[in-house]
């Protein structure tokens, strides 16, 4: 059935919908089926990484029936790059999950929400992957709203999962803002099939002008992912959702949901004819994010908080080398997804740290953590190098896409770019150091209470940090695969 | 009865709605002059369709579209179903629901003694009928669905006639039908999804059974709102026994 | 360009679609937002039918199954939104989404 | 294709009318019920526009479906007497 030389296209979308319903029909928490079919799904994203940097861009007509009529699968480069970056930090979150769960159980009356919690955690996350997988994947933009449509609504499950007001409240709000930003892409997919006659992406990319019909497409689909990737000024959803959702979901969140919309406006974006007449515009607003989120994040109380906000930062990273792409030679691309991939590691591995310190300590008050270092010595250490990636420090992943970034825009004359990357590192690096000098304090804790938290959950928090550093080593590996289009 | 104009609501309370009244009235003329705008509008899909129409094994266009040609769409929207079952029931809590009385009455209760095996045979007929004419498994599973609303309006003893476990395995039959029926079609070394053998007809058919009763069961569980009591690990307590398998 | 009924129900669309985001933006309660959702939703299905109808004489069933699929995706994620408002409304009284009023 | 009949126009008309009243009305549950006869009326359009498919799919899900989820949903958030009055308040309020 599945040779060798067949294309493992589909099976990064197929084994976690499998794994997700075979969960839900399970009655008891589905832990061993959930990371049993984690497991499957990285394991298939790692095939199909490799077959596509071995054997080039690989495609699948759906139903062997191809576009326009039918929906054409498309894995070039890049979207292999994102589906290996899912592989790796879903997994290392899957594992936490694994541990996290049990780990909160007391003896008590609340065990019985927290089993409900895990029951429907990981269907609704396993779901989540497949449609993230979709989305990287697809070659349809009908088919791209339904994947949308999916990641948006199992994230909101999630976010509400912890149950708490202000997390129903933040998802509810999640909620709207995905809906709208959905509806806004699917009335520009209705523009594109009007004007083109085709919902394939690439027809639809090369078939870009500028007519009124055709930009008020363009529009609207921008609009939409923007909207949903909380790109300043329309990041206000995103903190109060990712710092209250549970540990491993804010791990999700920022890490891999947002790079879901961003590697769409990504795909429509690449043109260089439109990059050249707007891309400064994704650029200005990335440079507001860097600053804003960054003040935001060193002014917070809480850790989760704090990361939450260094999200809405990176994100203005993602896109203020838009313009930079305008030089297909150059390596904006490369830098582009580097990033990409070492904010997605590093700041999954914070997040997974910060929950076993909110887990542990019952709070996550960044002034109030000293001394957590002895007791939980690994997330410690995880949480310090994924800062260490974020702030771009040699020899992360992060060093080498803020590396990228500077020299591209230096070589392009794009002082201005550099200077942004440059300043926006001076900003992480003064927030990064708030919250690592309060966990990492010599200070003695009064009293050594009992470690409830599972190691498995530790390291994988470290895991993840350690593959946000060895980015930085196996940097070739990565560009190699980005070079395939 | 009140007038309900422009001004009395509580929904423009003065002039700092105006701005964004404006911006959108601007938009509404954007967006109406990009659809306007002449010469701009390219043929569809419909000849193609038209064209493939025979290979595909169904008479009607729009079943033909959705189930063979964008099937991997239709798909994955079964999962959305899916997912939106699991959402609603990952937020309902034992507590606090139980405001919702059955809005029982003698006349809602001939009324479904009435309506519901007539729905169910128009599903049926829809489900039947989908292969040339208008229909197909949404409308079924739709008026499927219907039913199965109408019947927990008021906690019908009718419910009880569906197994409580059977619930969770029904909501998944479609998705999973679907999932196997198309990994099979690969073992027998077509694509995924690819359906093009004589039989074509007949696993669309079956395709669309399973569909149409998940479909139909997920809406209707969509509206129950809760998920069925399920075994120890899970615990929920259920205050009402006796009454409705999935409210 | 003669004036064809797909025309007046492709601009009907867009109007739904804009008063549907005027509703998001302006009202407060939770419940008007989600049905101003619902009533984008339905624009843009009208949408997107017409286009169907402009480009030639044969209806078009892409169109047709895309909002097909589009309205049982509204259908889902209506659903999810009414059980979330009902939790929330249950765990709290948080009327408003946003403390700050000029957020969105 | 048909010229416009007077029915299009005064559909679409009703249709933006109803739309409208379903977000600016007062009573949440009157707009509710606007809703649904937009759902109704939307579905007529549907015929109109020849998409048969679509006149059920929006009747029975579009308008039947939702309205009734949007009816219970109100009916939980409402729920007793003292609420009742809680919303109008609120609603005054704003």
């Amino acid at each position: 059935m599945i040779s060798p030389s067949s294309s493992w296209l589909i099976w990064p979308i197929i084994a976690p919908l499998m794994g997700a319903v075979l969960c839900f029909l399970s009655g008891k928490p589905p832990r061993r089926t959930g990371l049993f079919f984690a497991v499957l799904t990285s394991g298939a994203s790692l095939v199909l990484g490799w077959q596509v940097l071995a054997r080039g861009i690989e495609s699948y007509a759906m139903g062997a029936w191809r576009p326009p009529l039918g929906i054409s699968l498309r894995a070039d480069g890049a979207a292999a790059l994102m589906v290996t970056m899912t592989a790796v930090t879903g997994l290392a979150v899957s594992i936490y999950s694994g541990g996290y769960f049990q780990s909160r159980l007391t003896g008590d009356d609340r065990d019985r929400c927290r089993l409900a919690q895990e029951q429907s955690f990981w269907p609704l996350w396993l779901l989540l992957w497949g449609a993230l997988n979709g989305l990287f994947l697809s070659g349809d933009v009908f088919n791209i709203y339904i994947c949308l449509e999916l990641v948006a609504l199992s994230s909101v499950g999630l976010t509400a999962l912890s149950g708490k007001p202000p997390s129903l409240v933040a998802a509810m709000r999640y909620l709207l803002v995905s809906l709208l930003g959905s509806l806004s892409f699917l009335l520009g997919v209705g523009f594109f099939y009007k004007t083109c006659g085709t919902l394939e992406l690439a027809a639809i990319i090369s078939a870009l002008t500028p007519t009124p019909p055709v930009i008020m497409a363009l529009a609207l689909v921008s609009a939409g992912l923007l909207l949903k990737t909380a790109l300043f000024p329309f990041h206000f959803w995103l903190p109060p959702a990712h710092a209250n959702a549970l540990s491993p979901v804010s791990a999700i969140l920022s890490g891999l949901v947002i790079k879901g919309t961003w590697y769409l406006f990504y795909r429509f974006w690449q043109e260089e004819i439109l990059l050249a007449a707007v891309g400064a515009v994704p650029a200005i607003l990335g440079g507001g994010a860097i600053a804003w989120g960054a003040f935001q994040a060193f002014s917070q109380q809480r850790l989760k908080m704090l990361v939450a906000y260094s999200t809405v930062a990176q994100i203005g990273y993602l896109f203020v080398a838009f313009p930079l792409l305008a030089d297909p030679a150059g390596m904006g691309g490369g830098a582009f997804f580097y990033f990409a991939i070492s904010h997605s590691f590093a700041k999954g591995a914070m997040f997974l740290a910060a929950g076993t310190f909110l887990l542990q300590m019952g709070h996550d008050r960044i002034d109030d953590l000293a001394g957590v270092r002895q007791l939980m010595p690994v997330s410690s250490f995880a949480f310090a190098l994924g800062g260490l990636s974020l702030m771009g420090l040699p020899p992360s992943g992060g060093f080498i896409a803020k590396y990228l970034y500077v020299t591209t825009a230096i070589g392009q004359g794009r002082w201005w770019l550099a200077l942004i990357v440059v300043l926006g590192s001076g900003l992480t690096a003064a927030y990064v150091f708030r919250a690592v000098a309060a966990i990492l304090s010599p200070r003695l804790l009064a009293e050594r209470p009992q470690l409830m938290v599972a190691a498995s959950m530790q390291w994988s928090a470290l895991a993840l940090a350690l593959m946000a550093m060895l980015l930085g080593i196996i940097a070739p590996l990565p560009l190699a695969l980005m070079g395939v289009k | 009865m009140t007038k309900v104009g422009k001004e009395r609501t509580p929904h423009n309370r003065g002039w700092q709605r105006l701005p964004i009244m404006a911006l959108l009235l601007l938009f509404l003329a954007a967006l109406a002059r990009a659809y306007l705008f002449p010469g701009a509008s390219a043929a569809g899909l419909a000849a193609r369709v038209d064209a493939s129409l025979a290979a595909g094994g169904v008479g009607s266009r729009v079943t033909a579209v959705l189930l063979n040609f964008r099937a991997y769409d239709t798909l994955l929207e079964c999962f959305v179903l899916l997912l939106g079952v699991m959402v609603v029931w990952s937020l309902w809590r034992p507590d606090g629901a139980e405001s919702r009385e059955p809005a029982a009455g003698a006349i809602l209760a001939s009324l479904e003694r009435l309506l519901v095996p007539l729905m169910i045979m128009v599903g049926s007929y829809l489900l039947w009928a989908g292969s040339d004419r208008a229909g197909g498994a949404f409308q079924a599973g739709a008026i499927l669905g219907g039913a199965g609303v109408l019947l927990l309006l008021d906690s019908s003893p009718l419910l009880k006639v569906f197994p409580k476990r059977g619930l969770v395995p029904g909501l998944c039959l479609g998705p999973l039908f679907f999932l196997s029926a198309s990994i099979a079609a690969m073992a027998w070394g077509g694509n995924f999804l690819e359906y093009r053998s004589p039989e074509a007809a007949l696993i669309i058919i079956a395709l669309e059974g399973a569909a149409a009763f998940s479909i139909g069961l997920c809406l209707a569980a969509l509206f129950g709102g809760r998920p069925p009591e399920r075994e120890a690990g899970d615990g929920r307590d259920r205050p009402s026994r006796d009454r409705g398998e999935f409210r | 360009m003669t004036i064809s009924p797909a025309l007046i129900y492709g601009l009907t669309g867009l109007a739904l679609f804009v008063i549907g985001l005027a509703g998001l933006l302006l009202c407060q309660q939770l419940l008007r937002k989600i049905l101003a959702v619902n009533v984008m939703a339905s624009g843009v299905f009208l949408f997107l039918v017409t286009i169907a109808h402009g480009s030639g004489a044969l209806t078009d069933p892409v169109p047709q199954a895309m909002v097909l699929t589009g309205i049982v995706v509204s259908v889902s994620s209506t659903a999810a939104a009414l059980a979330l408002l009902c939790r929330i409304r249950e765990s709290a009284d948080h009327r408003d989404l946003s403390q700050k009023k000029g957020e969105r | 294709m048909t010229a416009v009949g007077a029915f299009d126009i005064l559909l679409c008309l009703t249709l933006i009318w109803l739309a409208w009243q379903v977000l600016a009305s007062r009573d949440p549950f009157r707009a509710v019920v606007l809703f649904i006869s937009f759902g109704m009326l939307m579905a007529l359009g549907w015929v109109r526009l020849q998409a048969p498919d679509l006149a059920l799919a929006e009747a029975a899900i579009g308008s039947g479906l939702t309205g009734a989820l949007f009816l219970s949903a109100l009916r939980k958030v409402i729920g007793g007497k003292k609420d009742e009055r809680r919303l109008d308040r609120d609603e005054e309020a704003q």
